[in-house]
């Protein structure tokens, strides 16, 4: 089915991308410990947008690796929050707060899709989200009460990241199925979402002594292939030698 | 702390005659047991080299994770070089168990005084070199590794228990590389035999120079920290490469290799020991970047591990009161 | 400070005599003439947002630098990038002869108290899109700036002078880069049109809301700041683009979009206000990055300027010494 | 001329890796200032990239293009120093430092090359990187003495650099002219250029109150195609679009 594969192109491009920013830390962490736990969190990503990429290029006679390697910028159908750059720890941690507060409630009702493959792959990832989560509050919390800086660091990460939060809750975001009848029961209608977000991050932010932030929303458009400026390089890097050799496989 | 267990601290010689009935019986020594300073300072100054040898190990392949050319060579790198810091990590808390603190070996590592592993400070520029670590590299490290799974000290040994079983896991996956690329294009082809040209003669020295060259050994062996000499574990080595060459289809570059029936092992070709020396000394193509990007992570993540300490500060503190 | 001219500062009307007479007889005002604070305060803001706009308007265009398909592009983007900061500086100068200094000028617009150009809250995900935003954003920049030449105020009109040189340039390099592209590949024209479909609306939008809802423009008009109503200039410049486009062979993406003979003119269709809002209002494809990307860099260069501002401090203190 | 191609070809790589990362600056700087005086430096340097490869290139039926669009990582030539990453502001001004003392020299000397091609190339380049070092020289000053933090930063950024002066030096590195004499009064011998490097450089970094480091050297092989790993992501990023187009001219 078209629409299910081009939904699952969707997650799995989140999944994806994410992944990527997250392989980018991995020798560079503040200690050791942090670069096993972002590589895990990386690696747990992967896992998801592999499953959701294999099932997407199921529709349509592609692998996953058809669809992360040959796919253009233009093609790529991540939300924006994913592709944003990895900034300091702090902007990190934002992202990755952000992210899998979105995650444990996308994978939670997708979990009980009438899909039987992507309510699999969403009982699998919720578990391993579950435990995003709570690295990135631990941090929220280290860091909002730290230090001068680190408190200073953390809030500019938020203002940062915050601004694609509502792209995570947009409905137009099926591709599609704009009129969100033909995947009813199977996808999650992304505004649904919304008030567990809501009712969950907002309190962490606060707890941490953080502001939660006001600024305007970035206008988003990643599910229709409006990206930032920041994909274009990831894809680049991430694309090349697999374009340099193309039909071989590794 | 350990240290007390030093110098002065076996007046009746007690201390030596059960460490000494441990070593001959095959048993193992632990944290709480005296044991000669002398060993002591073997221990530490080879677990830590050990651990760095993994952190530091990270970076060339860790080079790759943003490129690999496929999703699941990407997944498979990146759990490797995640296994790698457990290692590191690991290795430290045995080390930490004979006395000497985690902060103090990392300081060391990344000021440039501790050592590492020579093999690391080659560099990774394609790809087949991910292929090639996982074989060649891991293949010796394994080769050393195994009977490191009995040494004396009971904290090391199990360390490389756990150890081993993810490198051999790490083995067989730079293998696959090799193989899928050696049964792939004519270019993959040649990457791949190119990266194994490069590679195979500092595997190969990975095991330390020879045996008549190698004065720690002796005592390393005679405290069953070390169960094989250096030359004995590359013949090894050499007559396990040997058919796992022949199923890749790849050449060893080294054309005094063959079998010698006499002997029942290959014999090989001379190594470049001035070149091991250079790299030792500093002189190697990635020495200048390795020890400087750990510390640049360091020195950037410095902000971070002090809002960590602040806010542990702050949480016992209300804990107190 | 220029700030002493205003208010009281001209109890027997004299000031604004001189002013008045200046203006009609279409001389400059230089910094050292009396000026309405209400005239100052209006070129302060259009010229500072102006300055605003070459700052942030190196971003789109920075994007590409890394990756532009051949050295010559390279070359020619750089060059461009880098006269948009020297832009940029220059009317920084200009604005400071009115009293109001640089520094703060940056500060509002790192914090999103100061305006730019919403054209920049666009994105550039394509190489075509260097062509687009010079000739088209670059052009409609001209159509605007090439009036200001003659404006009153005279650092304001010479700093225009400069940079209108500089954009025509930059104008007929971004129209190369499409007639390459449109003379290339089907995938290149196609790059090449996709682009322009999307620039096409946003560039004419860059001479501001339709005359009748454009408050500010009349007594900007008076004071010879302003020489054409927005209007105006969009149908100048719509004109100018028609047989361009043609010579391009690029479609102007407006269904609407013909000649009137009666008028001598094009007619062209609506345009989408409410988008133009929304980006005006902080909701474009990219306003989120635009800001917070120089106030990173500017925080990130914080520890370089103290450095130079103590540097200069020591310099000072010697030389008095 | 082969071997004339081929060292022009070293020259080039050198120069245009290294405009390339100063490229990577531009919208990033600490003031506005250096955004413009990087990216003059950054344009000065493709300029003589272009140069030195369209002549390169001349003597094997090559634009400029595909030299610098089509080659591999271990086709590249360049020398070490110059694919070494930005870094922090004082780690770029170590590396441009070193880089325009060494250029000095060698467009001193190769303005008087008997080819005149070349001599006209460095004729032109030396009045440029007169003012490259001048930059540099200011910064080295501003950075030694200014604060803790920035001479702290600035010794950091030369300790990290110095490592790969030796390898500018190095006569090894004109490729296929193993024995010198072929380019004799063509080339210029880089170990001729030493003394001069020695007679400035430590001099500049002692008057900025900082110490000239003793680090072993890097081992080089730049002009051989040993690059560090930082090369391979450079050039997944400057060749991807032109890849993606084979045959277009843009």
């Amino acid at each position: 089915d078209d629409a299910v594969a081009r939904y699952a192109l969707g997650l799995g491009d989140d999944a994806l991308v994410l992944a990527q920013r997250l392989g980018e830390w991995v020798t560079n962490a503040p200690e050791l410990e942090e670069d096993v736990a972002l590589a895990n969190i990386g690696l747990d990503l992967l896992g998801h947008a592999r499953s959701l990429l294999t099932y997407a290029g199921s529709a349509w006679g592609q692998s996953e690796d058809d669809l992360a390697y040959f796919r253009d910028e233009a093609q790529f159908t991540n939300r924006q929050l994913f592709e944003q750059p990895n900034g300091d720890f702090a902007q990190t941690i934002a992202r990755q707060l952000i992210a899998s507060a979105y995650f444990i409630g996308l994978y939670r009702e997708l979990s009980a899709s009438a899909d039987p493959l992507l309510a699999g792959i969403a009982a699998k990832a919720l578990k391993e989200v579950d435990y995003h989560l709570d690295h990135s509050e631990q941090w929220l919390l280290r860091l909002g009460h730290g230090t001068a800086e680190s408190h200073r660091r953390m809030q500019r990460g938020l203002d940062a990241m915050w601004v694609f939060v509502d792209e995570l809750f947009t409905d137009d975001a099926i591709p599609g199925d704009e009129d969100a009848a033909p995947l009813a029961g199977i996808a999650v209608a992304p505004s649904s979402l919304r008030a567990g977000f809501d009712a969950l991050v907002p309190r962490l932010i606060t707890q941490a002594g953080l502001t939660v932030p006001t600024a305007p929303s970035a206008r988003g458009g990643g599910r229709q292939g409006s990206h930032t400026e920041y994909l274009g390089p990831i894809l680049a890097e991430m694309q090349v030698l697999a374009r340099a050799h193309p039909g071989a496989s590794w | 702390m350990h240290a007390a267990h030093e110098l002065d601290d076996d007046p009746d010689g007690s201390g030596q005659r059960r460490f000494d009935e441990l070593i001959a019986t095959d048993s193992r020594i632990e944290p709480s047991d005296w044991m000669p300073a002398a060993y002591r300072k073997t221990l530490v100054r080879q677990i830590s080299q050990h651990a760095n040898s993994e952190i530091i190990g990270m970076q060339p392949e860790g080079n790759w994770i943003t490129r690999a050319p496929s999703l699941k060579r990407k997944a498979i790198l990146m759990a490797k070089v995640q296994d790698e810091a457990g290692h590191g990590l690991y290795l430290y808390s045995a080390a930490q168990t004979l006395g000497t603190d985690r902060d103090t070996m990392f300081e060391n590592l990344i000021t440039g005084k501790a050592k590492y592993s020579s093999i690391f400070n080659y560099t990774t520029p394609t790809w087949a070199d991910m292929g090639s670590i996982g074989w060649l590299v891991d293949g010796a490290a394994i080769c050393n590794q195994v009977p490191l799974c009995r040494a004396s000290y009971g904290p090391y040994g199990r360390a490389m228990v756990r150890i081993c079983k993810e490198e051999s896991f790490h083995q067989r996956q730079g293998f696959e590389i090799l193989l899928e690329l050696m049964r792939g294009t004519p270019a993959q082809q040649q990457m791949a035999q190119e990266s194994v040209n490069r590679w195979y003669a500092p595997a190969l020295m990975m095991f330390g120079p020879p045996d008549a060259d190698s004065p720690n050994s002796q005592q390393s062996m005679a405290w069953k920290i070390k169960r094989f000499s250096n030359d004995e574990l590359r013949q090894r080595f050499v007559d396990m490469l040997v058919p796992q060459a022949e199923i890749l289809g790849v050449t060893l570059p080294d054309p005094d290799l063959k079998w010698n029936e006499e002997r029942g092992h290959y014999d090989f070709g001379e190594l470049d020991w001035a070149e091991f020396t250079e790299v030792l000394a500093g002189r190697g193509p990635a020495n200048a970047i390795r020890v400087s990007r750990r510390r640049t992570a360091h020195e950037n993540g410095e902000w971070v591990r002090a809002a960590a300490r602040a806010y542990a500060d702050k949480q016992s503190a209300d804990g107190q009161s």
